[in-house]
């Protein structure tokens, strides 16, 4: 593998801040990025990448390719969970297979967007439409966990277990809100919004991102030492599955016949696991599960592999098969 | 100088709408609340450096006539058994002012 | 009235984003945006707004037209309570009356910027001193206001009523303070500060505004049930009087020879209400008054109605009656 | 172990200054100050979600010898009588560190 | 309706690592934080107005058995020795919610 | 001295925000900007310093004018808080007086970039590796302190002594990580990340100073009533040792043979005082020193006395002396 596209990943301002964070933590600065500025940053790149995703869906239209490309992601937001359930069973409890089966269907915001920056730098084009996936991958990923608990696990507490709770929480939570909104509004306000916002969703984005990785690293060193609790088996899982993930998700993209950028969007979808929605989402309907397990695998172990090793091991992959 | 029940409830934020309805429903309308606190309890360590909100905890303190207290209590010991959660009763005296503005 | 008007104002980004959060409430979505970051934007819109009041005002300089236009500012921020008092007295009592009079003189700065982006969107000029007349209308309203309390109000209470702390109050609070303030350093350093910060005052302002009025829609939303204690009366003022108020406006406008666009700013300014400074200032001062009419008749009736109905209304008949 | 007074205070934040300052002046220079919560009472539902803070509450905690309590009260319940606000007293146990180091 | 000890701290947030892990040691592993509190004690007062955070204080709550007192107390006094900050205890009663979903 | 260099210092936007900031506390108005906003313009003003200048040093190259600065300017770190702490025993104890001169021998970032600021509205170039100088002055006056303190002041308590944790504090305190991450990140990835950064880093700087430097107003206002504490030998050493520092700072600049622009930052450094980061460590480690005079004499002092007046004086004396 070309050790060169590593480098370029690694060696952007995105990577390198996301490794000081981490640094910080181990070297004990008392760097923080205190609430809500993590927050504001997130609402923020939300609102940018729908909003952009929006506008381009829009300028390049609907074709078969858009409709099967979007039936893939939902199709492994609902495969990815089943599967990855069956493996988590043999050492962990229904909850809490459960649980991490649906963090690992679903997928991160961040680590998409970090990926269509690694575009954007080596001048690689992408689909806005791309976005739309994104958005659709979370709230599956979502019902199909529930259902696994309502399956496999025999509830024996008086809980009721609202169904239209779960769906208005899968399909409403905040990110996919915000995404999808932002979406419809960049489809509907098109070039004409796009002109008026994008000194603010575009100019600035990839400041925001940085500063925003620099965040995420500060979190996930300090969800380091939560692994102990995951051990060998939840560690292995967290690194073999989004490889196997983006495997699947590679060989989906050449099917479908997608260009190399989106591709590479399409099997990081696949690889990423959620840490922020699904586990939000978890803790409310699945409160047996230990969100210390979840949270920490997706956000201590597959997103920091995902950006640093990921992204441009699928790349080489990718430029492997495609012509 | 009324003598009152002063309560303490610590929980999950997903559970604040839930406990402000029952206490309202047993007939302790007032309370105040204090967001975004942490801590440690048998469910681990609850931080709030995630971006969403979701896992931080919430602090409601009201103070009611005592005779409420058990109706108080069965209404929220329930709540807590979902998340956990803590619930803590004590002592207090009311200095109620006077005179209050009418205010409708 | 022309159809593709009322479109053109709605389908941008920042009305479609109020709309955006609106929903979030209704659909029961957990979105939020956790203060201070609508604190942030806030202090950011006066500062922007009013340093580019302040560097256009003096690239105008002050004309006989400019102190026209201030003068019939102020005296409509003076008559406008007044008259709104005695049509309030009806069915309200004397505080509660006063508080909403005082609220409907005031302005609405956000209501003001989202007509200043309608008409940067369709490419019409506006004269920067219009900031100077939103600056000037907020405290006049609000002394009104009390004058009314002391008036019609029998106080029995030994509560003393301070007029220092009440002209402070009226014209040192936040917003009028930070407003006046941009609009003068912006006169003092003209050009050559604008150079140094239109990429911050100007460019991201927009995409400021519309995070901004999610924001808002948010919280609009939120006040709606509370609109059942104003009652149908409220609710019926709250649209009756700004589109009354702004026909007034609009007279005025043509009288003094505005232009269009100064025209539609002046006349929403008439229309609008507070629901910021206003408020805080009768909190303090009027404590017998119900916060929640005052505040939720101006946010959630006024305002809405100005930034979707009202703004392309005027608009159209300004259109009407110049040449 | 000396006993002591605990007070609380919960009001809008427009009058925090003003406690303060009642406070001091009869003799209780110390507390602490929670600021931006929420709650429910008389006056109905204080929330934070406007952009100006003006509406938010503040909760005040001081603890002081038992012996000030009356004049504290009489000093506090005015203020009180204007936005409303609460007041609740409890006993409580002060732990003194016996080595303070001078720090002036 | 167990009683327990209801404890406060009131320190500075350079303190608060020290103070949690000096509960932790003595077997009092649940506590709640409040962040972000400012007041005014026998060091003067504290604001948070600067940008680093450092200086404003935490406000520390930790429910535990009686018997537990001594131990805690005599671990927590010699932290407040360095920056003051104050700690008070009173009385209160568990509402214990009698089934917890056992989570691991 | 040229009064037209004062005015043109004066009359920018920051120098008139902060102005504006002291005069709201002044008058007494509610404007405040609440935490975290100041601490997010905080980091984004480090992170944006720091990738600046770690991307200009790698240009510039390591020479040996680089190597003399940095030097000159670690000496005078170590230097400063031993003669000042001499003056100010004559006054005060040794806890206090180590801790001032900490505060003295370390430098403001704030102040810096106004400077900077300055630089670039008069057009005159400076060099990145300056934000190097930055970075080094800030942790070597911490541990001098400490060792004023250590060699004078006899400690009767038992608290033990740390060095691990000094050396810790004084090196990975939030502010210094930050700057040199950032500035070892803008070496790393030079031009390419610069390209991307940019639009976020430099074009919304200038603002983001203004509003912060609003918020310093507002803050070094409040701190006013403590410099009664500190008296007029306070005052008058906040004023004279930034004159004294700067003088001794342009003879270094002069023998070192730096260009104008490089001249008056880095007798700016020199002049400047910390009140946050050493601040933050001498609260932790010298807890017996009172902070109200260490912070309100650097902040409400020697601030704006370096801001309004320092800055275009120091100026004034390098335009005398260079050709
Ligand atoms: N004994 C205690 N004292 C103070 N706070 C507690 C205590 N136990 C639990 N808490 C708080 O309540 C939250 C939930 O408790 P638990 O359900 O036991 O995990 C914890 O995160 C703490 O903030
Ligand atoms: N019984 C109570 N228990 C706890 N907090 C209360 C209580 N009553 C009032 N409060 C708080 O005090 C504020 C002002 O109370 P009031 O003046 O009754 O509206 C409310 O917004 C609550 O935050
Ligand atoms: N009597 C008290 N009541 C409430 N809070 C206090 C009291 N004394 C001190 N504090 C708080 O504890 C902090 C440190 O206290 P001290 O060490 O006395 O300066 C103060 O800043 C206050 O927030
Ligand atoms: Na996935
Ligand atoms: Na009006
Ligand atoms: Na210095």
């Amino acid at each position: 593998m070309d050790i060169s596209l590593v480098l370029s990943n690694v060696l952007t301002p995105p990577i390198l801040f996301f490794f000081l964070g981490m640094l910080a933590v181990f070297a004990k600065s008392d760097l923080e990025i205190p609430q809500p500025i993590p927050k504001l940053f997130s609402l923020y790149l939300l609102f940018a990448i729908g909003f952009k995703g929006g506008v381009e869906l829009v300028k390049s239209g609907v074709s078969l390719e858009v409709l099967l490309t979007l039936s893939a992601a939902v199709l492994m937001s609902v495969v990815v969970p089943i599967y990855t359930f069956f493996i988590l069973r043999r050492k962990l409890d229904p909850y809490n297979a459960a649980a991490i089966a649906a963090t690992y269907g679903s997928i991160s915001a961040v680590t998409f967007i970090t990926a269509s920056s690694f575009l954007q730098e080596i001048g690689l084009q992408y689909d806005g439409y791309m976005v739309a996936a994104l958005a659709l991958m979370e709230s599956p990923a979502i019902i199909i966990g529930l259902i696994l608990v309502k399956i496999y696990a025999a509830k024996t507490n008086d809980q009721e277990f609202s169904w239209s709770e779960v769906i208005r929480e899968a399909c409403l939570n905040s990110s996919v809100f915000l995404l999808i909104g932002s979406l419809v509004i960049g489809a509907l306000t098109g070039e004409h919004g796009w002109k008026f916002l994008s000194p603010f969703t575009q100019d600035i984005f990839y400041g925001v991102l940085t500063l925003f990785l620099l965040d995420m690293g500060l979190v996930a060193a300090r969800r380091i030492k939560d692994l102990q609790k995951a051990g060998a088996f939840l560690i292995s899982f967290g690194v073999l599955v989004p490889i196997l993930n983006a495997a699947i998700g590679i060989a989906i993209a050449k099917l479908i016949g997608l260009s190399e950028g989106d591709a590479l969007l399409f099997c990081v979808l696949c690889a990423s696991a959620s840490y922020i929605a699904v586990p939000a989402a978890m803790r409310l309907t699945v409160p047996e599960a230990n969100p210390s397990l979840y949270i920490s695998t997706a956000l201590a172990v597959t997103f920091p592999f995902n950006i640093i090793v990921g992204i441009p091991l699928y790349f080489y992959v990718i430029r492997l098969f495609w012509p | 100088m009324t003598p009152v029940t002063r309560m303490e409830i610590i929980a999950s934020s997903a559970e604040l709408a839930k406990i402000l309805a029952s206490l309202d429903q047993v007939g302790v309308p007032s309370y105040t609340v204090v967001r975004n606190v942490v801590g440690k309890g048998q469910q681990g360590q609850v931080t709030d450096d995630l971006v969403m909100s979701m896992l931080d905890n919430v602090y409601v303190i009201a103070f009611f006539p005592p005779d409420l207290t058990q109706r108080v209590t069965e209404v929220v010991r329930p709540i807590l058994n979902k998340f956990g959660g803590i619930c803590y009763l004590s002592d207090a005296t009311e200095i109620r002012s006077t005179l209050r503005v009418a205010s409708t």
